[in-house]
């Protein structure tokens, strides 16, 4: 039976990356990878990798096209022929080469799925085994991003605070340093989306709570705090659209995202320079508290809410930013 | 008792499914695309609404009963939203529904000149 | 506090990056940054030191051992990268601000140096880091503040320019991202020890090669050797002069080094029959791009331009030496690799300077610049001296280590090749001497305008290092053979 | 004062000089001033060295190693002492006599004419005391850098592409074979330090020792041994002072300097006559020699044909080392000595007649002696001088040159050196001669008639420079004991 | 099961090089980075499919289970996802500024607007 979804998936998934190849149009693109996205979350589901499903739905199928649909509404949908000739068969010489060489080291791997392979044998299940002692939290995959892993995780966090420097950086305009202008006006459209913003009013609060329960529940189920962050941000986007930039940006100033962005990363790092002080290494929770996984448990559920903080508020001042383009005005 | 619950769950499933079936190919067979969100959006309201209480009927604890109910709360708020958000967009680029012979049916109302 | 040093240096950007974004005011974000800077490189001279007196240095972050949890393991090659990296990032914040505050916006300014210190902690991350994949997350963030830098230039075509980096970038880095993924599945393991011990027990896999091939092509696209340099001298040329000083200074280096890493530390014996013919790739690539990048920098008119494509040359000679694959090799290699920095950091920066002045690096607006800035083209021309290799300077060392690795294969022709690579770039730097001395004025009159003090200061130091080491070359060239005699073991010599 | 700060001394005072030059750039009588008192203090400071003169070579300073066994060294042994005094005494030569020139020729620039002028000076210093091969090229390098301003002084078109042509065969050549030599010599013997009677064991392979001749006879390019001399032609744009500086004082006798050096230093005699390449060098250096002087004498320039003449000169010393006897390096050693003063006069005197008659052309010449006695006169003195006459300096030269040739028992070479003395005397001794006494029958044109002779500081300088010549002949002796306790030479 | 191990690595082979080729030879600058995100997407199947254990359950514990999928290769692509998604929209600010800079999304169009860069 799973190997039949299994099947099914990946032939979805290789018929929307061919589809994909042959269309021409940007929304329709667009369209395709976040359907790309969530069949790629189902198969992260097959495969047992939940946390990893629920990332990209959110990111795959929700976020990343949602910034593509926002720049095509600044550039225009319209692609142009793809090009033929030298380029087209320069390009399928690159990819077979390329494409050979990975089926040749596929030829030695270990065979899908079996247990004794030695990425399953080696590393792996010391985190099964100890993870519970050690940590006592039984998301193992929580106790290995924020506790064993937990340096590649500020890592992580400081790449979202770095695309957010980046696209801040990248689209300021002379005149302001912030990612939007706060302005009087109100919702630009003449016909309010009187529907949508009803439906919007009941529903946004319930999404934000839900992203406050996939902050703390991660230590339990699949979740934690970046995809906490994801929700809140998509919250605060589908308010903006809905209610018109100024609006949100009443509620949520740009200076205060880009602030919180680092706040977030900082209340990482100094979880870890606190350890630091304490003589123990960078990030080692058990200076936190006398009892060892105690001080797990404390640590993980600080830095996982510095990772929230900075990514809810990195995509909320990337939305910012791009929103910003589309607003009509000298920029 | 089970077996009348395993019974209606699957019919539930099954029904489903159906209608999924049935949305998509109006999606791929209609001309027209208000018919075509018609045809999406009613099947999907209740297909997944189906769906849901079929997996509802299956599960055995309150946790994830729960949940699936707040799922099929939450879809029969955005499901509709979304289609009319689609047909509305649609309007106000100014696509006109069509007659099945592929003609443009109906008339501007006055207003929205 | 001595046990935190190996994570000292990489945290203190990474920490102050954030809080320097809380900084409204531009020229607090600076000091601020330089302090940041600063701090760094200090720790890391005393990483430095400690490693040459005591050893390898591990730490264990969050206090989980290897292969477990992430680990810092600094040895000499770790320590001299860092040193590098983090001495010219220093120097070169501390030189920026003139020219930052002219050529970018009054917006962009404290996030700018955010950035830079992002940057910086990516590099340093990558030259610290013991784990495969923690590698791979701090390339990214310097990659990515990278980007941002380079679309920061003057004109438009620095945005396509840091578009074609970023996808060049990404590619290269997905690439090394398939091929970790390759080791890990061989092996089961994150940790380049552990790696390096487990993979020789793997024997000949077509995996191992698939994700060494991989891992190498990715990397050579982040090192910009021939011919996956396209996007090196867009982004260099187009990038605001600074960020152009601390690319060349900097990020290449630290690509050589991940290169270095992955082929010595992690994949060494393994390919004993593959490695003739990498290294005859290697060396190959590494002429060609010499040749190339020489010539077309000889026939460039705008000299950051030219300046960029040299560094496409520089990189072939590096790239020469691990080719040749023995520990005088490597070593020369790694020599060259400290020089480097020091010379291209002296020449941009002094480019830097100009621009600032002049307004541009064009050839025929840069006529008479030795009368109008007489010092920092005195550190330019040292600085290029040093480049082609005389006697007296650090760049001479380099040249004379790498001759004598290949004089040690018995490699004549190559020796040839690496002398003519040299004389090509006396004519570019020499293109330059004559247009700043020789040419007559153009119409304007030419005044004295040196270039601002902290700027001129820190050329000047640079380019008086690129002496200093031609004289006392102690350090660099016997922390390069400590640490390439460790790399290749008792294999060879 | 001791050995090693009498030659730290004079190393310094060229930098020193710099300093005072560019300092006083504003008023030109104390710049020339400081000029005149260095090298006049840096004269004195090599004859105090030639009384402390020991034997052999003394290393007097080291720096720490830059690479493994390599270090930065200064000597003082005789050649370079020899070398010092006559590119110093020559320094204070042509400044006399450039302020004459400069001044009535209105160059631009002249600051920087006398400062980069010192910094060769000091560069040349610095190989004359240069105790290994890497200190030596080192400065030879500085040298070729510091020149090349001097060169490119007009800063036209046609200067820059000289200048281009100067720098490129003279880096191009120092790097593609020099260093590699430098790098074979460290490698087969370990040490390039020079070492009277040579760095080489007996047992070292003689194809490494050919290879190595090679390498050094082409890699010191200012040597300007064919097909490696075009540079020096190119570099004839330079304003005459320069090049009596480049072809007299500095360049050219750099690099046969450094060719004698390394032949008794490196090399030793023994195993420079182990090497076979040596052989055909031989005689690319009769060929160079024989060739340069039929050019010269199909040159209507008279600074070209002055160019070819040196280009022909220069040969004969590297013939003079590749001989291998004893009295080959004597000729050799001298030669240096003499053609300096020889052929210096005789850029005076293009000089000095340009500035006086702004002619450049030999065939202009006939009939300018009435006009410039004096200038003329000289010019013939240094023309018996190059070819080898007495009353002469020259004589010397040549007469150990031949006396070389017959000791190694090059017959043919003997014959080549006669013919190109015979040649000589037809390309230069003929220019004076004609100008005195050929005199082609009209009038003197009206043009003519105000031409005088050169500025004072001008025929001092020639004047002192020919009287040098015949000195050197009449009293060789302390040239010749100076040039015996060269390791090699015979004493 | 057996013929079906490679075949699940050569689908993920095809997906990635099927992305790859929209990098490459595709001259719309949106369309280039959607064919990144699709590279980027199949190598994070590719390393879930490494972590896959057949049968294996969720790697959360649990009583009474007592076969898990890897966790390792999951942290590390929840790593790698966000990686991809700071650089799809630093990319995309990049094309937005292009697009204001030369009025044109098209490689081929904008380079003639500019010597090569």
């Amino acid at each position: 039976m799973e190997v039949l979804i299994d099947i099914v998936l990946l032939s979805l998934l290789v018929a929307t990356a061919v589809a994909l190849v042959m269309v021409r149009g940007l929304i329709a693109s667009i369209m395709l990878t976040s359907v790309y996205g969530l069949l790629s979350a189902s198969f992260f589901v097959t495969m047992g990798a939940v946390d990893v499903a629920f990332t990209e739905a959110a990111v795959g199928a929700g976020v990343s096209p949602l910034l593509l649909l926002f720049t095509v509404a600044v550039i225009g949908r319209k692609e142009r022929a793809p090009e033929g000739g030298a380029v087209l068969v320069k390009s399928l010489l690159l990819v077979v080469v390329t494409g050979a060489l990975l089926i040749v080291g596929t030829l030695d791997m270990p065979p899908f799925g079996s247990p004794d392979a030695p990425a399953q044998t080696h590393v792996a299940p010391y985190y099964l085994q100890q993870s519970g002692a050690e940590i006592g939290i039984p998301n193992v995959v929580t106790s290995v991003l924020a506790s064993y892993r937990a340096y590649d995780t500020l890592g992580e966090v400081l790449v979202i605070f770095t695309a957010g420097v980046a696209v801040i950086l990248i689209l300021a305009s002379s005149s302001h340093r912030g990612s939007a202008r706060l302005r009087n006006a109100t919702v630009p459209d003449g016909s309010p989306h009187t529907i949508l913003q009803v439906v919007g009013k009941i529903l946004i609060p319930f999404i934000l709570l839900f992203a406050f329960y996939v902050q703390f529940h991660g230590e339990y189920g699949p979740g934690g705090g970046f995809q906490a962050g994801v929700i809140f941000a998509s919250g605060v986007i589908l308010y903006g659209l809905l209610f018109g930039l100024p609006t949100v940006c009443r509620v949520l100033p740009p200076p205060v995202m880009e602030v919180l962005a680092a706040l977030g990363v900082l209340i990482f790092g100094l979880t870890g320079v606190m350890s630091l002080l304490n003589g123990a290494p960078f990030l080692d929770y058990s200076v936190l508290a006398d009892d060892p996984v105690t001080a797990q448990h404390i640590g993980i559920m600080v830095i996982e809410l510095g990772v929230g903080i900075t990514v809810a508020s990195v995509i909320t001042a990337i939305y910012y930013a791009f929103a910003n383009q589309l607003e009509p005005g000298p920029n | 008792m089970s077996t009348i619950l395993a019974w209606t769950s699957d019919a539930c499933l099954l029904v489903g499914s159906f209608l999924l079936l049935t949305g998509a190919l109006g999606f791929l067979r209609f001309n027209d695309f208000y018919a075509r969100i018609h045809a999406c959006g009613v099947t999907e309201t209740l297909a997944t609404a189906l769906i849901i209480l079929g997996l509802l009927l299956q599960s055995d604890s309150a946790t994830p009963q729960f949940k699936l109910a707040l799922i099929l709360l939450f879809v029969l708020f955005s499901s509709p939203t979304a289609s009319h958000a689609l047909a509305k967009a649609a309007w106000n680029a100014g696509l006109r529904p069509r007659d099945n012979s592929g003609k443009r049916g109906i008339p501007l109302p006055p207003r929205e000149r | 506090m001595l046990s935190q040093l190996p994570v000292l240096p990489v945290l203190l950007p990474l920490i102050g990056a954030p809080a320097c974004a809380l900084l409204r005011r531009p020229t607090l974000a600076w000091v601020f940054a330089c302090l940041v800077a600063v701090l760094a490189f200090l720790c890391t001279v005393s990483l430095f030191t400690t490693t040459w007196q005591e050893g390898v240095q591990t730490y264990a972050l969050g206090g989980w051992p290897s292969p477990w949890g992430i680990e810092y393991r600094i040895d000499l090659l770790n320590a001299l990268v860092l040193l590098v990296v983090s001495g010219i990032g220093a120097a070169i914040l501390l030189a920026s601000r003139a020219s930052v505050w002219q050529e970018i916006g009054e917006t962009r300014r404290g996030l700018f140096y955010v950035a830079c210190l992002l940057c910086l902690a990516g590099l340093l991350g990558i030259a610290a880091t013991g784990d495969a994949f923690n590698l791979f997350v701090f390339l990214e963030i310097s990659s990515l503040s990278t980007y941002a830098l380079v679309a920061m230039g003057p004109d438009r075509r620095a945005l396509l320019a840091a578009y074609n980096y970023l996808i060049m970038g990404t590619i290269g880095a997905t690439f090394i991202l398939i091929g970790i993924g390759f080791l890990y599945m061989l092996t089961g393991t994150l940790s380049m020890a552990d790696l390096g011990e487990r993979l020789p027990a793997m024997g000949e896999s077509r995996t191992a090669f698939a994700a060494y091939a991989f891992i190498v092509v990715g990397v050579c696209l982040k090192l910009a050797l021939f011919p996956l340099h396209l996007w090196l001298p867009g982004a260099y040329t187009r990038a605001p002069s600074i960020v152009t000083v601390f690319l060349a200074a900097t990020s290449t280096k630290v690509a050589l080094y991940v290169l270095i890493r992955f082929t010595y530390s992690v994949f060494h014996l393994e390919f004993s029959q593959l490695a003739q013919a990498l290294d005859t790739v290697f060396i190959a690539l590494g002429v060609i791009a010499v040749f190339a990048g020489s010539l077309v920098a000889i026939f460039e008119a705008d000299l950051k331009r030219g300046l960029a494509y040299s560094s496409v040359a520089q990189i072939g000679f590096m790239v020469i030496g691990l080719g040749i694959g023995t520990v005088e090799g490597l070593q020369a290699s790694l020599i060259h690799l400290f020089n480097h920095a020091l010379m291209k950091g002296a020449l941009f920066l002094a480019l830097a300077a100009f621009i600032l002045r002049v307004g541009s690096s064009n050839f025929s607006s840069l006529r008479g610049i030795g009368r109008r800035m007489p010092l920092a083209t005195a550190a330019f021309v040292l600085a290029g001296i040093s480049l082609i290799g005389i006697p007296g300077t650090a760049g001479f060392i380099s040249k004379w280590y790498l001759v004598l690795a290949a004089a040690a294969q018995q490699q004549w022709i190559l020796l040839g090749l690496i002398l003519a690579g040299s004389l090509l770039t006396a004519v570019y730097i020499w293109r330059f001497v004559e247009t700043a001395y020789a040419e007559p004025e153009g119409d304007s009159v030419i005044q004295r305008n040196e270039a601002p003090l902290g700027m001129l200061l820190v050329i000047v130091l640079l380019a008086l290092l690129n002496l200093y080491f031609g004289f006392d070359s102690r350090l660099p060239v016997e922390t390069a053979g400590g640490a390439a005699q460790a790399l290749l073991g008792g294999d060879a010599s | 004062m001791s050995l090693s700060s009498l030659v730290f001394a004079s190393l310094s005072v060229a930098p020193l000089a710099i300093i005072g030059i560019c300092l006083s750039g504003s008023r030109p009588n104390l710049r020339e001033a400081v000029s005149i008192l260095a090298s006049a203090i840096l004269i004195t400071l090599n004859l105090v060295l030639l009384g402390q003169l020991p034997d052999g070579a003394v290393t007097t300073w080291h720096s720490g190693e830059m690479l493994p066994g390599l270090r930065l060294e200064l000597a003082v042994e005789p050649l370079g002492i020899l070398f010092a005094i006559i590119a110093s005494t020559l320094w204070l030569v042509t400044v006399v006599y450039a302020i004459g020139y400069m001044r009535s020729h209105e160059e631009q620039n002249q600051t920087r004419f006398y400062a980069f002028f010192a910094l060769s000076i000091g560069c040349v210093m610095g190989i004359a005391f240069a105790g290994n091969l890497l200190t030596l090229f080192l400065f030879y390098e500085l040298l070729t850098l510091s020149t090349w301003p001097l060169v490119v002084h007009a800063g036209t078109d046609k200067a820059r592409q000289g200048g281009g042509v100067y720098l490129g065969l003279l880096l191009g050549t120092s790097v593609l074979f020099f260093l590699p030599a430098i790098f074979l010599t460290w490698w087969t013997a370990g040490t390039v330090t020079f070492t009277p009677g040579g760095v080489f064991n007996a047992d070292t392979n003689p194809v490494v020792l050919s290879v190595l001749l090679v390498l050094f006879v082409f890699g010191v390019g200012k040597a300007a041994m064919m097909p490696f001399h075009r540079w020096l032609p190119a570099a004839m744009v330079a304003p005459t002072p320069v090049s009596a500086l480049l072809h007299a004082v500095a360049v050219v006798k750099a690099g046969v300097f450094s060719i004698l050096k390394i032949g008794v230093y490196i090399f030793g005699l023994e195993q420079l006559s182990a090497a076979e390449s040596r052989e055909w060098l031989l005689y690319l250096a009769g060929f160079s020699l024989l060739a340069a002087s039929i050019v010269a004498m199909r040159q209507d320039n008279l600074k070209a044909r002055l160019a070819y003449s040196t280009v022909s000169q220069l040969a004969y010393v590297s013939l003079g080392v590749l001989l291998a006897v004893p009295a080959g390096v004597t000729g050799g050693g001298l030669q240096i000595a003499m053609h300096a003063f020889g052929k210096i006069t005789l850029f005076f005197c293009a000089g000095a007649i340009l500035v006086a008659s702004h002619k450049t052309r030999v065939s202009e010449l006939s009939g300018l002696g009435r006009q410039m006695p004096f200038t003329m006169g000289a010019f013939l003195l240094a023309s018996l001088s190059i070819v080898g006459l007495p009353p002469t300096g020259g004589t010397w030269s040549k007469f150990y040159l031949m006396l070389g040739t017959l000791e190694a028992g090059a017959l043919l070479l003997a014959a080549a050196l006669i013919l190109s003395s015979l040649l000589n005397i037809v390309y230069l001794t003929l220019i004076p001669v004609r100008a005195f006494w050929r005199f082609d029958g009209r009038d003197v044109p009206a043009s003519r008639a105000d031409i005088q002779e050169a500025p004072l500081a001008c025929c001092l300088a020639i004047g002192f420079t020919a009287t040098c010549c015949v000195m050197l002949f009449l009293f060789p002796g302390p040239l010749l004991t100076l040039i015996s306790r060269i390791p090699g030479a015979g004493g | 099961m057996d013929v079906f191990s490679y075949f699940n690595y050569w689908v993920v082979v095809v997906l990635m090089m099927l992305g790859f080729f929209i990098v490459i030879a595709r001259g719309n600058l949106v369309k280039k980075l959607i064919g990144l995100n699709i590279f980027q997407t199949s190598v994070f199947i590719l390393y879930i499919s490494i972590g896959n254990v057949s049968g294996g359950a969720a790697p959360i514990l649990e009583e009474g289970v007592a076969l898990y999928s890897n966790p390792l290769p999951h942290v590390l692509i929840l790593t790698a996802i966000v990686v991809g998604i700071a650089t799809t929209a630093v990319g995309l600010a990049l094309v937005v500024r292009i697009h204001a800079a030369y009025d044109s999304v098209e490689e081929s169009e904008i380079l003639a607007q500019d010597e090569p860069c």
